[in-house]
Order: C-alpha cells, then structure tokens, then sequence
C-alpha cells in the first residue's frame, strides 16, 4: 500500500502526463481501486495547494482534472510557439453561444436567433475543434440535424458544466434604464454593442 | 461621441474618428491617424453581423426603448444603411432586404387605427421584432463573454510531460491455440494459391520446354537472356529456368559458353553446327 | 525585468507544457534574450534540485531539457494508459508454426511451406526472443541450418512438452487435407511453391 505521499507523487505524474483532463474513474485505476474517490480528491485538493503560486496550476474540468498553464504566462510562452491559434470570427462565437445556451438547436434554429444565414464552414469550424456535435435529428421534415457543445468544449473553456457559462444578460431596456455602474471601460468605447452589457 | 443615426450616413467621416473599435473588435486594417480614413464607413458596415445587428446599433446608438421602438425614424435610418452598402457594392444578404420589408410591414400597421377593444387583445406588432432583437443581443453579449474565457491552446496550454518508458518494450504473448491458427491459415492460403495458379498461369514446366523449342526452331541460337521475359514474373522466370534445365538434361537443346562471363548461347542439340 | 524566482516559474511552465526537450536557445527566447545562458543554467540546476524526489524528474537531453516521469513509475501509468498488447505479424506467427511442427527445419524448407521468402529478420525476431535457436546444419549443399524451439519457447507457452502443441489432425480435417500426420505432409500440399523444390 501506498504512503499518501507517495500516493500524491504517483497522481501528480499521471496528471503531469496527460494533455488530457484525467477523471476521478481513472485516477482510481491509478491504484486499483484500492484509494477511494473521498482520499482522491483530498490528495487532489493537497496538490492543487502546492502547485498555486506557480505558473502551472492544476484545475478541475468537466473531463477531470489537468494541469495546464496559467494565462498570465501566455505572453512568455506564446514566445516559444510563435504560432497563434487562430481567433474565431464574431460569427463563430455567436453560433457557438447559441449552441451553448439552446442548446440542442438546429441550424435553423442559429439562423433565426441570428438573423441570417450560417455557413457551413462556420458548423465545420466548431466541430473540427471538436466543441459541438450532432446529437440528434429533429423529427421535422427534413430531419434537421440538432447540435450541442462538447465535454471538449467545456474543458477547453475551463468549465466544469454548463452551469458554469456566463450568465445570460438581462437585457436593458434603453442606456438609461441600466442602474448597474458598468465594470468595464470598454462599455463607452464600443458604445453601439455594449450598452446592455453590464 | 458623434451619433451615426442622427448625423446620417451622410457624414461618414465623423464617424470614422470614432470607430476604434466596432462592437468590441479593433478595426485592425483601418488607418489610425485621425484623417478621414475612406474606407472606415465601409469597414464598420461590414462588421455588421445582419439586419438584427445592426437594428440593435441603431437603437442601443441612440438610446430607444427597444421594449418601445419608435417605428418610423428607426425604419427610415435603417433604410439609408440599407441604400449605402448597395451605394458602396457590399454585399448585402437578402436578409437585409427582408428586414427592411418587416420594418416598413410593422410601420404601416402601427399607423392603422385600430378599434379600441381589439388593441388591447391584439399583440404590438412590434412584439415579434422585439423578442428578437432581445434573443439576439443576449446571445451576442453570451459570445462576448465566451470569447472573454481562457481558452486553451488561445490563453494557456496543457501540461504533457514525456513519459519515459526504459524497461525492455512489451513482447507480443503467443498462445498454443495462435500457433494452431497460424498453421490453419497457412495450409488455407497454400490451397487458395495452388488452385489460383493453376487456373490462372498454367505454368507447367513442359509448356516452356515446348515454346523454347519453337522459338529455337525459329531463331537457330537464341541468347540465354533473350529467352526469359521479366515482365511475366519471378514464377515464369523460374519454369523457364527449370525448362531450359530439363530440355538441357533431356540433351534438347545444347548450351554453351565460350569463358567465365561470356554470353550464354542455346541451340538446339541436333541442328547442324553453325 | 523577471526575478530569479519568476523566471524559473516560466522555465518550469514552458518545459511541462513541451513533449519534446526545449534547448537553450528556445528558453532564451522566452525572455526575449534578457537572460544569458549561464543564469539559465544555474535556474535550471536548481529547478532540477527542486523536482527531485518527485515522479516526475528534469533532465538534460541532447536536444534540451525536457521533464519526463520516472521509469518507476511507467508501471502505475500503464494502468491509466494500457497499451494495446503488441502483437507478431502473420509472417513471424506462420514461421513459428512451422518450426514448431515441423522442427527440425531449415529456413528453405520454410520457405517452401509458406511460398515465399522468409526474412532475416523474421528468424531474428524469434531466435532473439529465446524461442527458436540452430540445433545443427543438413548435409546438403550450403548445408542449411536446422531450426528448432528451445525450452524458452515451451515455458513462454505454458507448455510441458512439444505433444501439448493443439493436434494438427484436427486442423488437416476442417481443411478436407490429408489427416495422416506425415513428417511433412504439407510439401504436397502446398504444391504452387513447390515445382522449384523438389
């Protein structure tokens, strides 16, 4: 049997290894079962401590837990890999909202909410990042493919659920009407599209 | 701020001193000195995403109630928009014109008087445009903030240290039963392929004698080389080969080489010596 | 500019975020050239210092540095990871069959069964797995080698003797081929290959 330090060691390396977010499932395999879930995720809370302050930190997602990279170092470590992922478009980020938050919607269903056509290569974009998928088929002539996010999509946004999105604005009624003193500065600046934003 | 609507599209140029950035997105490509930049207009137009969008600039621009939308001004500047991007050749969605169908639609009616007991009943007409544009901002807002999150591979990477294997790699496990299996397929495969080559390339060695043979006839002497055709294959290399042997011990034919490397030379044995 | 302490943080996060080792100069990068070579070093030691002891270790490469897990610990990631068992090729499995019935065989009489060629390093393979070794040399021109298994070959089976081998009767049944277990039953029966041979 293993010493709970060694226990750790042993959980650290396994989540150092793996780009993937390794669960709690898996974890145990670690040890053939023979640490439980409670001993688990006191171990992980222990190693979580020891890491903060580092650049590294480890963080609890919907597929599990992974160690992964600060973004306050992005800027040091874009450095080495001076290729940028690419930045998705406005089209992008408001389809993957709404399939977000309605999900599962068709792309019909975009379209309305949108108010205008939504390209193939816009779906394509999202589903070869792996952030939504098919889900099923509304049962509407035609049989419109019904898309939904990802575990993918909420691991790579840092999420545990989809509880965990932003929450939906309640959305003023005119500029004055909004009494909340708006955080962010950006509000004055890109004026036309944010006045209801905080 | 210089506003767009009440100033018109006529003015473009005001705008565009203003324009850093369109709905939270830098205009990156845009001049940033403060002359005119002449494209900025054009620039802002297109980072419209439809009619929907930029229904809400112009009402969150200037300040409407969109739970209250003053129909009329607000069709009319949506319209100039409308006539500058086809002035300016963008190209404008059909769902542009659609709009502007809706919103002199919803115009008119509003302007119908109408009974007074069934206008209570009746829903605004603006109802349906309203839940829209709402359903639309809150979504675009959603974006906002989806695109404020970390995200990996954009704002951090995954950690992936090696995993270093140095005991001796895994050997493959054989089991009795594999081995029984191994030989089953072997036997099959030696069956399929005798039947295969026998229909298929009826490669008997006597057939070669017999061709070599005629080909003599013809030709008297032929070169060692000149009597084996690549092209057909090893297998067909090989009878020839065997053939010439057999037609060699049967004393067919006769081969002959003057030294060591010379060119080999077959004739038939009982031809006259040439 | 970075304290010791902060630069070493970023070291540490660009080399856990990188699988391959990251030289010298690519840390150098990291900080745009403000930290010389030998500061790296000396912050590199000490982060090495400082992961020692854990299943994890920092190590300097040819190509770089690069952290990578223990060995010792490879036993408790496999179980996280189980690698597919390998497995031999069809060409190892049949040579293996053939010397295990027909020992002694030299690697032509293989050759004949199996109608076509048999590679070095086929024989390689099993004679390097312990499995197969030469048991002496056929008194014909060139005089072969003779192959046959070892004992290796029975233990790794599970075998007492080569008579537990499954019975090939059996097979030779399924197949409508001849039954009787002749020394080489199969020289007749594999026939294409065989004009040349005999």
């Amino acid at each position: 049997m293993l010493s709970p330090a060694e226990a750790k060691r042993v959980i650290e390396a396994a989540l150092l290894a793996s780009q993937e977010p390794v669960s709690l499932a898996e974890l145990k395999r670690l040890f053939e079962d023979q640490i439980g879930p409670d001993t688990l995720r006191r171990l992980l809370g222990e190693l979580r401590e020891q890491w903060s302050g580092r650049a590294v930190e480890l963080v609890n997602l919907a597929g599990g837990w992974r160690f992964q990279t600060r973004p306050e170092f992005q800027s040091f470590l874009e450095r080495l890999n001076p290729e940028k992922p690419p930045r998705y478009s406005r089209a992008v980020m408001e389809t993957l909202a709404i399939i977000a938050y309605r999900q599962p919607v068709s792309r019909g269903d975009i379209e309305d909410i949108r108010g205008v056509a939504v390209s193939a290569q816009i779906m394509q974009t999202l589903e070869s990042r792996g952030w939504i998928d098919v889900v099923g088929h509304r049962d509407t002539p035609g049989r419109p493919a019904l898309y939904a996010t990802t575990q993918s999509f909420l691991n790579d946004l840092g999420l545990v659920s989809l509880q965990e999105l932003p929450p939906l604005e309640e959305v003023a009624r005119t500029l004055e009407l909004d009494p909340t003193p708006a955080p962010a500065p950006v509000t004055t600046q890109s004026a036309p599209a944010q006045p209801a934003a905080d | 701020m210089t506003d767009p609507v009440a100033a018109g599209p006529a003015q473009p140029a005001v705008l565009a001193t203003n324009v850093v950035r369109i709905y939270g997105e830098p205009l990156a490509e845009m001049p940033t000195d403060l002359y005119i930049p002449p494209d900025a207009l054009e620039i802002m137009l297109q980072a419209f995403q439809g009619p929907l969008d930029l229904l809400l600039y112009l009402i969150r621009k200037q300040n409407l109630n969109i739970l209250d939308i003053p129909m009329a001004p607000l069709t009319r500047q949506y319209l100039e928009y409308v006539d500058l991007m086809r002035a300016k050749n963008l190209e404008l969605a059909a769902e542009y014109l659609v709009m502007a169908a809706m919103l002199i639609e919803i115009k008119s009616r509003m302007l119908l008087p109408q009974p007074a007991v069934v206008a209570a009943e009746e829903q605004d007409p603006r109802a349906e445009l309203v839940r829209r544009l709402l359903e639309y901002e809150r979504m675009k807002l959603a974006a906002q903030k989806l695109d404020e999150l970390p995200q990996l591979g954009r704002d951090l990477l995954a950690v992936a240290v090696y995993v270093e294997r140095t005991t001796a790699a895994k050997l493959p496990e054989v089991h009795p039963r594999d081995l029984a299996e191994a030989w089953r397929s072997l036997l099959h495969r030696a069956r399929l392929s005798a039947h295969h080559k026998v229909s298929r390339e009826q490669l008997s060695v006597r057939e070669h004698m017999s061709r070599i043979l005629r080909q003599l006839k013809e030709h008297r002497v032929l070169e060692f080389g000149e009597m084996f055709d690549p092209a057909r294959g090893v297998a067909v290399l090989v009878v020839t080969l065997l053939a010439l042997l057999e037609l060699a011990r049967e004393t067919l034919i006769e081969i002959t080489q003057s030294g060591s490397f010379a060119p080999i030379y077959a004739r038939i044995a009982h031809a006259q010596p040439g």
